[in-house]
């Protein structure tokens, strides 16, 4: 039972040409707009710039270290049985801390589920972002306190939130704007497309920022699109970037930009930060199935955050003292979550009837006495063996 | 302000009108909502009188409606959503049950999603497939929603007012072709709860439990049986979830008998949920099985066969006969 | 009670701006192809060429003309109740018989509700399309017959049908193509992007045909997109190409290049025939709500018969003796399509428990049983009351 | 060939495997089914015998799956789509419901649509949300739909390949957390019909009835009570539409007592259906409600509650007390 002995892989007439007709124009890889090369050096670009201090330019630097950090506790946490899963970040470092902290306080962000980085600059607490990993709650944090709403698993979602939400801004007459991350596996939900059409309709201040990680589970960009997707803005009536994903600098200038627009009232943008999945998918899954290990290897030497050391080294705008303070607190950051994690208390059982709805529901009541009642039977019949 | 004798259509029309003009941040979003008034003239005048600022022609896109209304009330809007017809809530299914349903479970009650989704549903207005359809439990089995529907002009007035009020989302199903049945409106009136049922009649050998278009078939087919000497009461349960079973178990425990009629398929129909739970509350009470009418588990079918398929007076009555048979 | 005492409606900072920036990119309309004025003159296109002998321009100018025949027929007859609805191609003639007449016998089509221009070309019997209509049926014609699908109501559904279908076509190493038809309102939906990437990630042979008609029930264009649609396409990594709806010739030569550049293997086309619905949506619609006679009258100069028409006339391809006599079989068709709407029946009851799966369904049976002797039942009493 | 023993994992792909072989027109489809062969592994190594022609990683668009699916089943083919999780099959429900489902109706039987839709669903794996659902109500409501779950390795092979022979659209409930519980398979037996039941475990004083995954608690609850005396017989339903109600039926007139147990919300779950038909069939047989067991009305809880929120053992017990007292 091999492939040749099926029907359907009879040589179809035109399938190799059509084959070929479908990655050619992908094979090509457009510009990116960098600031900052693999090799650590700065250089200019005709549209974008940043001008940053080197407090600020140490801050992204930390920024980074710190979020990586973080997700690699996350990601040990995991294999020693204290969360359920891991989404790990690793090597998308720059595209969500220069996103990240392109940011105003009164913007609001509409992550994934990957987004710890964007987190971080959102100065929501890292521990926050576990509960759910762990399977104590769904996320559970307040949206609003740092304007970072949930994490939302359905791939594609999250994109019409946003646009709904920057509808509302520009209904309020504020000049705040929206981010709305997403994958480039998530460009091919219809919802996604949805949100293109309604921002663009209404004009929403909402910059779609897509990390195009290169693969979505075990499925490269191919599967997904035929040309680079920062085209795709363009069909729908608004402009289209991509930009080095790897690049913090370049990231910030660009998300910047972006939002800049959106404030200005000129709508929706949509930002393709070319990037890598260093790591898997998720702890649950096995890249070895489907990809080659010199892809990661290729990749690694355009990491986001040895590029910056590069340049601060060289730059000499961080010194030795800062790069051993950071690595403390990086240990520190690891050792508070760790701590934090392994304290997280289950929820009761009661939990799971609150907070379905805001003004309660007469079978969620009724639900909750019978499991109370259940519940106090074994306790009773426990005593009663006493 | 003493009570108006209007059409639930109009009934609708004025409390989306009262909602707009009494709290800024309520909206009205939809395809045709605008300037066209809706298909069936729900909305009409709301677009020249509130503005496009208020009531929001959308792109022809339900999952974008929905989603963009979750994002709305994120900001702290009231959206109230059109849905053109029944087979058209579909492409948003996944908005609703995946995101509008689950988001306050998973803030942990941090944020409230007030966004109401209008349905017309049902069928007996001769439409062409994907206009006639009673999709109601495919929503009320879903957790994190509630689900209502008005049968009459008066709780169309209230029940909108109160599910637009709810912090909750709120799936409302318009019985499209009471649309123009007509009755008294008291917009002073304290309503009745919304998730609360109501005796519509009250009658002693059996009860008939129905809500939105099918509770005039039921008082028709109560009225009918009086002829006949039977006394039927006649429960409008308005609400699909939660369902008031309290008032459903407190009539049977007096008739015995109890007959569920809805125009979904019976198959898994809210009428099951009913008949279940009310066999299990009433056990001892009951003198026969609950029966329930409906829909058939088919397609809905061309228009020229929905009397066959729809629930009519006879087949209440064939129900109500087998019931009493026992 | 007016829209200046409720918050909301104060003037946003932005909104102006945000509303003006919206529609700015739409207001300048793009080039069209069109190979025939609306003065029946015949011009020029440097990529897009019809070579057509007298007699095929003769056959272009009958299907429109009979097309519209059976159009007006079967609005008379939801008038006189004989249909419970109707919608018009009004206006559309060129598009559907200019893309209609593109077709190889072994193309596909997948319509929409309104398309039955394109019914007329594939050699649909017209009165198959009025059972629907009717209420005696959801269609029910067998689609293989003519390789014309079923009429899809759930607008932009048969996008992904039309590209599944294409994707067969590879398999099966053919080389015919697939036209699905869809418009500018369904542009805006999810499924519709799903079918663009689907249909360039597999490179499908099918041509995406939108009749831009201007309107969507009672939303402009201007509700749906912010740029124009033939646009989207680029953004997916195919082309798009915008033609003038009302020019028979344009849509022919547009459309046959789009199924020739399938058939090599070159993946999907994205055509937007520009045109404009000249009657209400549907028999229930009451376009007086929302727009006004001026425009109706505007594009009634560009009306697609009377192009074809005057350029027939002017270049002698047709004669007095051709268009009396089309005109009397129009009338006969006229005639035998009231003729048999009026004697269709209705079907029996029982009809409703067949044809819902393939291999049968106990509850189905059950029901049908149920049904039978229920209906019998009343057969049972009558005979008693005898 | 003699019987093997395999997991339910295994038999599914065993199964895949064989229809894949013998037709030609077979296909596979969903996300990652390809090289990495799914995320529960049930397509592991078929897209490297059988090429990327015939074992197609899709984009990431539910509802673009279904909805080409549908486009290849008009065009012969055979489509088995992958639905990834449970929680994701809500963007394809549209496709499903609207199209899948009708379409055959709507030609008059004049075309097929063969398709298979898998979904793994149901909880107890510790996951995230969306992971855990059991939204099978919710399919087998809709007419035009036939809709199954095997609870062990011999019905996952075989039930398969009578899903994928048949002519109708089927969606396929796989118990995700039962994929690793091994049995035997004999891939020459003669196959039990797709839509009958099986008398899993025989007894006298009342009958549990469930499917998928909660087939093995009410074995084990059965092993349990037979220790306290009390003889359970336990129905595998194997279809939720249709149902078997015949089954049940004569398993009920013979213990008079009846519990369905399911893990997807009580509310309008298929119990409901179960207790409504039983009741009505068997009203003079029984000597207790229909009791069931199942989920609650809230969203799937998260991982560290699933133990309280699914059906166990004891719930189960608890139930047949209860039953058993009246
Ligand atoms: C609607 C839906 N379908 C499937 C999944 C399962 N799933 C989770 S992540 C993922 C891949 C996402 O890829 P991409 O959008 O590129 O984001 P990345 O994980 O690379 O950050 C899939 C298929 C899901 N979460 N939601
Ligand atoms: C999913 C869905 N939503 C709503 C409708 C109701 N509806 C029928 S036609 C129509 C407008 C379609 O506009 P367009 O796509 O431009 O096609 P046209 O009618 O102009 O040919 C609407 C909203 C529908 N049929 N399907
Ligand atoms: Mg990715
Ligand atoms: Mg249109």
């Amino acid at each position: 039972m091999t492939v040749e002995s099926t029907a359907a892989t009879r040589k179809p007439r035109r399938s190799s040409k059509r084959a070929g007709a479908a990655k050619t124009p992908q094979a090509s890889e457009p510009q990116l707009v960098q600031l900052l090369t693999p090799e650590g050096e700065r250089i200019e670009h005709p549209e974008y710039e940043v001008d940053l201090t080197p407090e600020e330019l140490r801050g992204l630097y930390r920024d980074m270290v710190l979020t990586r950090r973080f997700d690699a506790e996350a990601t040990a946490l995991q294999r020693q049985g204290e969360l359920g899963l891991w989404a790990s970040l690793l090597g998308q470092e720059a595209a969500q801390i220069g996103s990240g902290r392109a940011l105003r306080d009164d913007d609001y962000v509409f992550p994934t589920y990957r987004e710890h980085g964007v987190a971080w600059c959102r100065g929501v607490d890292p521990t926050n972002l576990l509960g759910m990993f762990r399977g104590v709650n769904h996320g559970g944090w307040d949206p609003n306190s740092n304007n970072f709403h949930l994490y939302t698993i359905v791939i594609g979602s999250q994109t019409l939130h946003a646009t709904g939400y920057a509808m509302g801004i520009v209904k309020d007459g504020a000049d705040s704007a929206v981010v709305a991350y997403f994958g480039d596996g998530a460009s091919s939900q219809g919802d996604v497309a949805e949100a293109f059409t309604f921002s663009a309709v209404y004009n929403a201040p909402v910059v779609f920022f897509c990390q195009n990680n290169q693969w979505a589970i075990s499925e490269p960009t191919e599967k997904q699109m035929r040309v680079p997707l920062y085209q795709r803005a363009q069909g729908f009536g608004f402009p289209g970037v991509r930009v080095d994903g790897n690049d913090v600098l370049a990231c910030l200038a660009v998300t910047k930009s972006a939002l800049e627009r959106a404030r200005r009232g000129e709508g929706p943008t949509l930002v393709e930060a070319y990037t890598y999945r260093m790591g898997a998918h998720t702890t649950s899954d096995d890249p070895t199935k489907y990809r080659t290990d010199d892809e990661r290897q290729a990749w690694e030497a355009k990491d986001p955050i040895q590029r910056l050391k590069t340049y601060l080294e060289k730059q000499k705008i961080a010194d030795e003292a800062f790069f051993t303070g950071l690595e403390t607190e990086s240990e520190a950051l690891g050792k508070r979550v760790r701590e934090a994690v392994r304290a997280m208390p289950d929820p009761d059982a009661m939990a799971m009837f609150e907070n379905t709805h805001a003004d309660g529901h007469a079978l969620v009541d009724e639900e909750r006495a019978q499991f109370a009642a259940y519940q106090a039977s074994f306790a009773d019949s426990a005593e009663e063996g006493n | 302000m003493a009570a108006k004798n209007m059409s639930i259509a109009k009934a609708l029309n004025e409390s989306l009108r009262k909602a707009l003009d009494t709290d800024p941040k309520v909206l009205i979003m939809g395809e045709d909502v605008g300037k066209l008034g809706g298909v069936f003239r729900i909305t009409d005048g709301l677009h020249k009188d509130f503005g496009e600022g208020r009531v929001i022609d959308t792109p022809l896109a339900e999952s974008g409606i929905v989603g963009t209304a979750i994002g709305l009330a994120l900001r702290g809007y009231r959206p109230v959503v059109e849905i053109q017809f029944d087979g058209f809530v579909f492409p948003a299914y996944d908005q609703i049950v995946t995101q509008l349903a689950k988001m306050y479970a998973r803030a942990l009650g941090k944020i409230k999603l007030p966004v109401v989704v209008r349905i017309p549903y049902g069928g007996g207005i001769g439409a062409v497939e994907h206009h006639s359809e009673s999709p109601e439990a495919l929503f009320a089995h879903v957790a994190g929603l509630k689900v209502v529907s008005p049968s009459n002009a008066s709780d169309a007035y209230w029940m909108m007012q109160q599910a637009i009020q709810s912090d909750d989302p709120v799936i409302f199903f318009e019985p499209k072709r009471r649309y123009w049945d007509k009755g008294e409106v008291d917009t002073d009136a304290i309503p009745h709860p919304l998730h609360k049922a109501k005796v519509a009649r009250e009658g002693s050998d059996l009860t008939l439990a129905a809500y939105g278009p099918m509770v005039k078939v039921c008082l028709e087919a109560a009225a009918a049986a009086a002829d006949e000497g039977k006394s039927l009461e006649v429960v409008d349960l308005r609400s699909m979830s939660p369902i008031d079973f309290d008032t459903v178990q407190t009539s049977v425990e007096k008739t015995r008998r109890l007959v569920v009629v809805h125009e979904a398929p019976v198959f898994l129909g809210t009428g099951a949920e009913i008949a279940a739970r009310i066999t299990e509350r009433s056990f001892y009470h009951l003198e026969a099985p609950v029966l329930r009418v409906g829909g058939y588990h088919v397609p809905y079918p061309p228009a020229r066969l929905e009397d066959e398929y729809l629930p009519g007076l006879d087949r209440v009555l064939d129900a109500v006969d087998r019931s009493l048979a026992y």
